[in-house]
């Protein structure tokens, strides 16, 4: 009974770590040895979520391969604030090559890697949403239809927001972006249904698509790792907000990521050849006017002339989401427990 | 490999840009006042020695209790634990149930014959203490680890006060109140039991004590005139109960009617229905809302059947019947005659209408104030600047054992700084643990399935003691229910948040320290410290 | 061993003996029988270890050899036209990290109006992207050449573009000796990458390059290109000890030596050239050809020695620069500065219009004359030209040039045509 | 057609001659209307141009006669197979190649021998046949081996006996044109 789970109940359940964890029950993070794939120094914003989602899900794969992993990395904030001549903080080999062909640049390291025999070193590929759902698409697609060995990452922060916070086509309804400003009659991005990319790469029956946040650490490591068990095209799509972008304050990038998930505007799950097989459930809901609230792209909804009907809208997103997933449980506490 | 020039780099090259220079507010780490050490009387360091059980390192946890207070099997079953009135976790599911786990130690250490720690190194002072209860033998331990040397006195024949002679022994059993008094003693105390002090100064004189302890306590049950035929059996509570712990319960016949509503009515009428009263039925002037007992003890008294009647006053006791009359309450909450008035079976009228103090041993001493039956003291509970110090009930303030035992240990130190001749240090406390500041997020609540059985161990806690207090798993379990507010507990949250990887961590128990070289300052360390211990501190720049 | 066979399936199996590790197939016309005979090879399993991948486009194609080279396996992929096009960003990425990708191109026009047969647009618009480009006269030279691609490549750390003509040097069937086996192994070592991504040696590359070292990245790079300039001659020569075969280069001369006229130009035109000048060299003209092998690095010193003693050079290209003239000719111009040669352009042969040896020898007539213009379209319908810009003047609506020039021309049947006569 | 100028090139090639066959480039698809050319010399053949003025043309579409100019630069000497089963008169030339050789002029139901010897309309086998016959050019020896070279086993044969069919249909259309004119 002493065993019992200290892990995920009482105290500081659902932190990084757990002084009463053993050291094989904790998260890589939490670990004095981990890798740090992407080191101190680089240059992205305080509170940069993309920079913390990079740390988390490479250095997972480090864990889980044993430090055998390439990176390729699209163009976007990721690469320019890591890379700037002559500082790199990359601790693993990475290969930046262009914009749009990260998935298949991706794609010749595992062809390469796999000529020559070396079935041990794993390929993975990292881009921003703007270099996933846009202009990487169609690379990204034919990667995912051949099914090469490549684990690609989204680091989803709604917008191009290297060149100045333009829209993309991860960003949300109502958004303000510098290409959809908050002005005439329909202020900020125009409605539309978004690139569901997790849905898009699950249609083309690859072994595992997941979806995370950087709120939720044991969920994203747990993918991670699960993705690295498998070979074939995988993909997963981690929610990074951007304290520049979205106008948040630095200290609240991984509140907002929770408050996304708790909304259900960001629906966490994951799937295997196209199905899904679990899904996190909504742990404390919240309406999705907390989460938009705190954030100045979506001030216009709450300002002098406030916006009820464009939340309405952009609840009942939350609410499609939940009732398509099965986000909200009677019993969340104890499904979470099970967890 | 010899790489190409600038367009391909050597990596951790980055390191070399420190970032820490972009940042305007910086994170600190701090340690908060928990609120239930902010609540304890006795002063104890509850997240402190929780902490502790939570890795089921039980001996440090009772250890660190100890510290504060020496009689934690005791307080494990008489305190009404404000700690956990102020337990932040109340906001996030209940309250942890920290009187629980301190007995739950407190026991484990009788069982394990754990030692109090070493006494002192001898500073050949003399203090000499009036009266055994919580207060007394709190100071006696503390002067002892002081290293003075104590001695106890008391006008009963045995040690221990109104937990002995005050609390029936179902709420506390004799065995845990020997056994840790006896811990205390076997520190090397001189007790001289029924001894009476009639002149403190004489006795301080002729004794040669450097300072004097007066914890006497308050056993004079207050009376009031109640027209009375002589056959009337009229006892007060305090004498009742007393008389009980000698074991020489006077008879009170099958209809006991209990005058009061504090705790000593409670323990009255539920040691009365013990004794084979069929009816206990108990008349207070107020109502519920106003009554001196905690709630928790009226369920506990009502689940053993006794009755209770509110806004009532006994008006006379003629035979075997009692006269009541009804009662109301004015614009101000005080009760007010209505003229209406009911009759009472009654074979026997206990009056529980709170206790004075006999501080006669004073009458001679000098600058010695005592103001409607209670001693004047200090902040360091000194009475006056003769050297004479109390506390416990025979001071103004609460009176409850563990009110009395923060009086010893407080006591305790006064004497100390007096007779070794120091100023007293200013301990300044720590910020408040607000629940405000916790990021309770991370902390699961406990699952439901789980929760009925801990609901009736803490329940059970401080009733009969025919059931038992917790077992090792679930104490562990309740331990690990802490919030640990305002104090690190080494979850990792700031290690693994940090989008600059700023935070070193410096292995177990050794928590971490930030590294400024490359901190930007964003605040999500502090943000997502589950228990509040990071502040941000604006940067002089 | 000397067979009859079609151009693409000779470079095909030169390509299979370079043992490429890696190689992307995008289909698009002329191309495609390159790549489809590699892939047949590979499935095979006459082709291996190797991986072949149907990528989804041609910027797919160079992005897969980009990441393939970085990991250190020798990659390979063939275009053409639009498809060069659509990979443009990622072939001067490839050149921009100095990965040794070998391609083939089989030169194609780019539209509009979209047209699959040949001229050399595609190579022009790439020829500042930091490749090689190798331009080969015939369906052996165009095998040979990949053999000394990649080793080119490779020693100097830069892709190597291979050109050849659409159609007319893919599709024909003529006699080609492919080498074999054992020679290329020893001619061709295996590849020994300059940078890696290897877990035991990490390094970044692809880093962001600001004004302060973007300068020198790019100077750098040009200076590997010089360096090319020495390499490509001592390759050929190597090559041609082992095969008696000049293949390769940086430029090759025909009947210069006393030549006043001398016609310079890239690919197989050179052949219909060569009959030409003999044709008129007969007839007491002294004219030559000079073709150059390497138009980037572009061999400046080579072309002056080839030219400084003519009087009178004559650039026939199959691409030009609109509102300016010829590219090469640029080139050639730069070469032979200070010099008081006489340069003419002459663009042909532009959408895979023939060029024949009759209007290749009424040019070196003309030239002979001295009536070439500065700027030359050899066989230009100008009756066509003159009515669309009639109609573009008349009708601010004349509808698209291209349909329009098709109309006018109609299709003549045979019995028509004797009619004519 | 493409692979029939391929074919012959090979045969030539087999006989030790220079040989370079080359579609008019146009679509890949089968079908569309194509003129491939095939050169055959006895020094290295370095032109690239299309043949402007062919010693031969065989004509393997009869229906095009009328949609575009087969014939231009074929001189007068020039020999002329086209896959028919009619003569020209009924091909409507009219007077057309009145200035031609006759005996350089033939038609040949290449097609139908195709389809009775390898049950599928295709023409060229039996055409290089055909031409083998009514040139000289090449022996039917270059193009047996030229065929079987392309077509593997069954196939190959049954296609070598398509042009054996119509060399022996071409070579007897000769020799009674050389009766009738000797007569």
């Amino acid at each position: 009974m002493t065993t019992q789970p200290v892990h995920f109940y009482q105290i500081g359940s659902f932190a990084v770590g757990n002084r009463l964890l053993s050291d094989d029950e904790r998260t890589v993070q939490s670990n004095l040895d981990r890798t740090n794939s992407i080191d101190s120094g680089h240059r992205a914003c305080q509170g940069c979520g993309e920079a913390l989602g990079a740390r988390y899900a490479l250095d997972a794969a480090m864990r889980a391969t044993n430090g055998q992993i390439v990176a390729v990395n699209a163009t976007g904030c990721l690469e320019v604030f890591s890379t700037p001549y002559p500082e790199t903080s990359w601790r693993i080999p990475w290969l930046h090559s262009l914009f749009g062909n990260a998935p298949a640049v991706a794609t010749g390291v595992a062809a390469a890697l796999r000529v020559k025999g070396n079935r041990d070193v794993r390929v993975v590929a990292q881009a921003g949403d703007g270099g996933t759902v846009d202009i990487g698409f169609g690379c990204l697609s034919g990667m995912f239809e051949r099914n090469d060995d490549v684990l690609f990452i989204c680091y989803d922060n709604e917008g191009y927001m290297n060149t100045g916070v333009q829209r993309s086509a991860a960003t949300p309804p109502a958004a303000r972006t510098a290409t959809t400003e908050v002005v005439g009659p329909e202020p900020g991005n125009i409605f539309g249904q978004g690139k569901d990319l997790p849905r898009i790469a699950m249609a083309h029956d690859i072994p595992y698509v997941a979806t995370a946040t950087v709120a939720d650490l044991h969920d994203l490591e747990r993918k991670v790792e699960r993705a690295m068990e498998l070979h074939g095209a995988r993909y997963l799509h981690v929610l990074v907000p951007c304290p520049l972008g979205w106008g948040s304050a630095s200290n609240e990038t991984i509140h907002i990521a929770r408050l996304a998930k708790e909304s259900g505007l960001f629906p966490v799950f994951e799937a295997e050849n196209g199905k899904v097989t679990s899904v996190s459930k909504i742990r404390r809901q919240v309406p999705v006017e907390d989460y938009l609230s705190i954030q100045r792209r979506f001030a216009h909804l709450f300002g002098k002339n406030p916006r009820p009907d464009v939340v309405a809208h952009i609840q009942e997103m939350a609410d499609q989401n939940i009732a398509r997933y099965g986000l909200v449980d009677e019993d969340a506490d104890s499904k979470e427990m099970a967890e | 490999m010899e790489i190409p020039f600038a367009i391909t780099l050597d990596v951790g090259t980055s390191r070399a840009n420190h970032t820490g220079s972009w940042r305007v507010e910086r994170p600190v780490y701090v340690d908060r006042m928990p609120p239930c050490n902010d609540a304890c009387p006795a002063g104890e360091n509850i997240q402190g020695w929780l902490y502790e059980a939570e890795s089921g390192n039980y001996e440090a946890a009772w250890r660190k209790l100890v510290e504060e207070n020496p009689i934690p099997a005791i307080m494990g079953r008489v305190c009404f634990h404000p700690c956990e009135t102020a337990c932040n976790r109340v906001q996030v599911d209940e309250a942890v149930g920290i009187n629980a786990v301190e007995r739950f130690l407190g026991d484990l250490a009788i069982e394990k014959g754990w030692d109090l720690p070493p006494v002192g190194t001898d500073t050949g002072k003399r203090i000499l203490v009036v009266g055994a209860g919580p207060a007394g033998l709190s100071a006696t331990y503390h002067l002892r680890r002081l290293g003075h040397q104590v001695r106890l006195v008391d006008s009963a024949p045995q040690l221990g006060g109104m937990m002995r002679y005050g609390i029936p022994a179902y709420r506390l059993p004799r065995e845990v109140l020997d056994a840790e008094i006896a811990r205390i003693v076997a520190m090397g105390v001189e007790v001289e039991l029924g001894h009476v002090v009639h002149d403190i100064d004489q006795e301080r004189r002729e004794g040669g004590f450097d300072a004097v302890f007066l914890a006497v306590g308050a056993q004079l049950g207050k009376r009031v005139n109640i027209p009375a035929g002589d056959s009337s059996h009229i006892i007060d509570a305090v004498s009742f109960l007393h008389q009980v712990a000698d074991d020489d319960p006077p008879l009170l016949g099958r209809r006991v009617v209990i005058y009061g509503g504090g705790d000593t009515a409670f323990d009255a009428a539920r040691t009365a229905r013990r004794l084979g009263a069929t009816d206990a039925v108990i008349v207070y002037r107020r109502n519920r809302e106003r009554m001196g007992a905690s709630g928790e003890e009226l369920e506990q008294a009502l689940g053993e059947g006794i009755t209770v009647r509110w806004l009532s006053t006994v008006n006379k006791f003629e035979g075997d019947r009692i006269v009541l009359e009804k009662m109301e309450l004015n614009a101000e909450g005080f009760p007010e005659p209505t003229g209406e008035f009911e009759e009472l079976d009654a074979d026997s009228l206990v009056l529980a209408l709170g206790q004075d103090t006999d501080l006669s041993l004073l009458d001679q001493a000098s600058d010695v104030t005592v103001e409607d039956g209670a001693v004047e003291v200090q902040a360091s509970m000194m009475a006056g600047a003769s050297g004479i110090f109390a506390g416990g009930d025979a001071v103004p303030a609460d009176r409850t054992a563990t009110v009395a035992v923060g009086h010893g240990k407080k006591a305790a130190h006064g004497i100390d700084d007096f007779v070794m001749g120091r100023i007293p240090a200013q301990k300044d406390r720590h910020e408040l643990a607000t629940f405000d500041r916790l990021n309770t997020w991370y902390y699961a609540d406990a699952p439901r399935t789980k929760r009925p059985e801990l609901e009736k161990i803490r329940r059970q806690t401080n009733f009969e003691e025919v059931i038992g207090g917790l077992h090792e798993d679930n104490a562990l379990f309740e331990a690990r229910r802490c919030l640990s507010c305002g104090n690190c507990f080494e979850c990792d949250n700031c290690f693994g948040v940090c989008p600059d990887n700023a935070v070193i961590k410096l292995g177990p128990s050794q928590r971490y320290q930030f590294d400024y070289d490359f901190c930007k300052g964003c605040g999500i360390c502090v943000k997502e410290c589950p228990c509040g211990a990071i502040e941000m501190v604006p940067e002089r720049i | 061993m000397l067979r009859q066979i079609e151009g693409s399936r000779a470079v095909a199996e030169t390509v299979a003996l370079c043992r490429p590790e890696v190689v992307c197939a995008y289909p698009i016309s002329p191309q495609t029988h390159i790549i489809e005979a590699v892939g047949a090879m590979v499935k095979a399993g006459d082709l291996t270890p190797c991986e072949f991948i149907n990528v989804e486009s041609e910027f797919a194609a160079m992005s897969v050899a980009i990441g393939a080279s970085a990991t250190g396996a020798r990659a390979y992929t063939a275009t053409a036209s639009q498809g060069l096009l659509f990979m443009m960003e990622a072939v001067y990425n490839a050149a921009g990290l100095g990965l040794p990708i070998v391609m083939t191109l089989a030169n194609r026009a780019i539209g509009a109006p979209i047209n699959i047969w040949n001229d050399h647009s595609d190579a022009m618009a790439v020829r500042d992207s930091g490749w090689i480009q190798l331009f080969a006269e015939t369906n052996q030279e165009a095998a040979d050449l990949h053999v000394q691609a990649f080793r080119l490549a490779e020693e100097l750390s830069v892709p190597v573009m291979v050109c050849m003509d659409g159609f007319i040097l893919t599709h024909a069937v003529e006699g080609v000796d492919i080498l074999d086996q054992s020679f290329v192994d020893s001619f061709l070592p295996p590849y020994e990458p300059r940078q890696v991504l290897d877990t035991s040696d990490p390094v970044s590359i692809g880093a962001m390059v600001g004004p302060e070292a973007f300068e020198e990245v790019r100077y750098l790079a040009h200076l590997r290109q010089l360096d090319a300039l020495e390499r490509i001659p001592l390759i050929a020569k190597e090559f041609a000890e082992a095969t008696g075969r000049e293949s390769g280069g940086l430029v090759r001369s025909y009947r210069t030596d006393d030549a006043d006229i001398i016609i310079v130009a890239l690919g197989s035109v050179l052949g219909t050239i060569k009959d030409a000048v003999d044709i008129r060299r007969e007839a007491g003209e002294r004219v030559g050809v000079v073709g150059i092998t390497s138009f980037r690095p572009f061999p400046g010193r080579a072309v002056h020695e080839a030219l400084s003693h003519a009087r009178q050079v004559v650039i026939v290209e199959k691409a030009f620069s609109l509102g300016s003239g010829g590219v090469l000719s640029t080139d050639v111009a730069m070469a032979m500065q200070g010099t008081p040669l006489t340069l003419r352009t002459v663009i042909a042969g532009l959408g895979g219009r023939s060029i024949t040896r009759r209007s290749l020898e009424k040019l070196i007539e003309a030239a002979g004359r001295d009536e070439l213009e500065g700027l030359t379209f050899l066989d230009l319908d100008n009756g066509a030209v003159e009515r669309e810009r009639a109609r573009m003047s008349a009708t601010r609506r004349s509808g698209p040039s291209a349909e329009n020039l098709l109309r006018d021309r109609g299709t003549v049947s045979s019995v028509k045509a004797k009619e004519e006569v | 057609m493409v692979t029939a100028a391929e074919i012959l090139s090979v045969a030539a090639f087999g006989e030790g001659r220079h040989a370079q066959a080359f579609p008019s480039f146009g679509s890949e698809r089968t079908g569309a209307p194509v003129v491939s050319f095939c050169r055959i010399d006895d020094f290295e053949i370095r032109t690239r141009e299309p043949v402007m003025e062919p010693d031969a043309v065989i004509v393997q579409d009869v229906t095009l006669i009328h949609q575009v100019d087969l014939f231009s630069g074929l001189s007068k000497d020039g020999y002329v197979l086209v896959n028919t089963s009619r003569d020209f008169d009924e091909l409507g030339f009219g007077d057309f190649f009145s200035e031609f050789r006759p005996e350089r002029l033939v038609t040949c139901p290449a097609t139908e021998l195709a389809l009775e010897l390898l049950g599928r309309p295709l023409p060229n086998a039996a055409l290089l046949g055909g031409f083998a016959a009514l040139t000289g050019q090449i022996t039917m020896t270059a193009i047996d081996k030229a065929v079987r070279d392309r077509f593997a086993g069954p196939v190959g044969e049954r296609n070598a006996a398509a042009a054996a069919a119509a060399f022996s249909f071409v070579t007897s259309k000769e020799e009674e044109l050389a009766r009738a004119s000797s007569d």
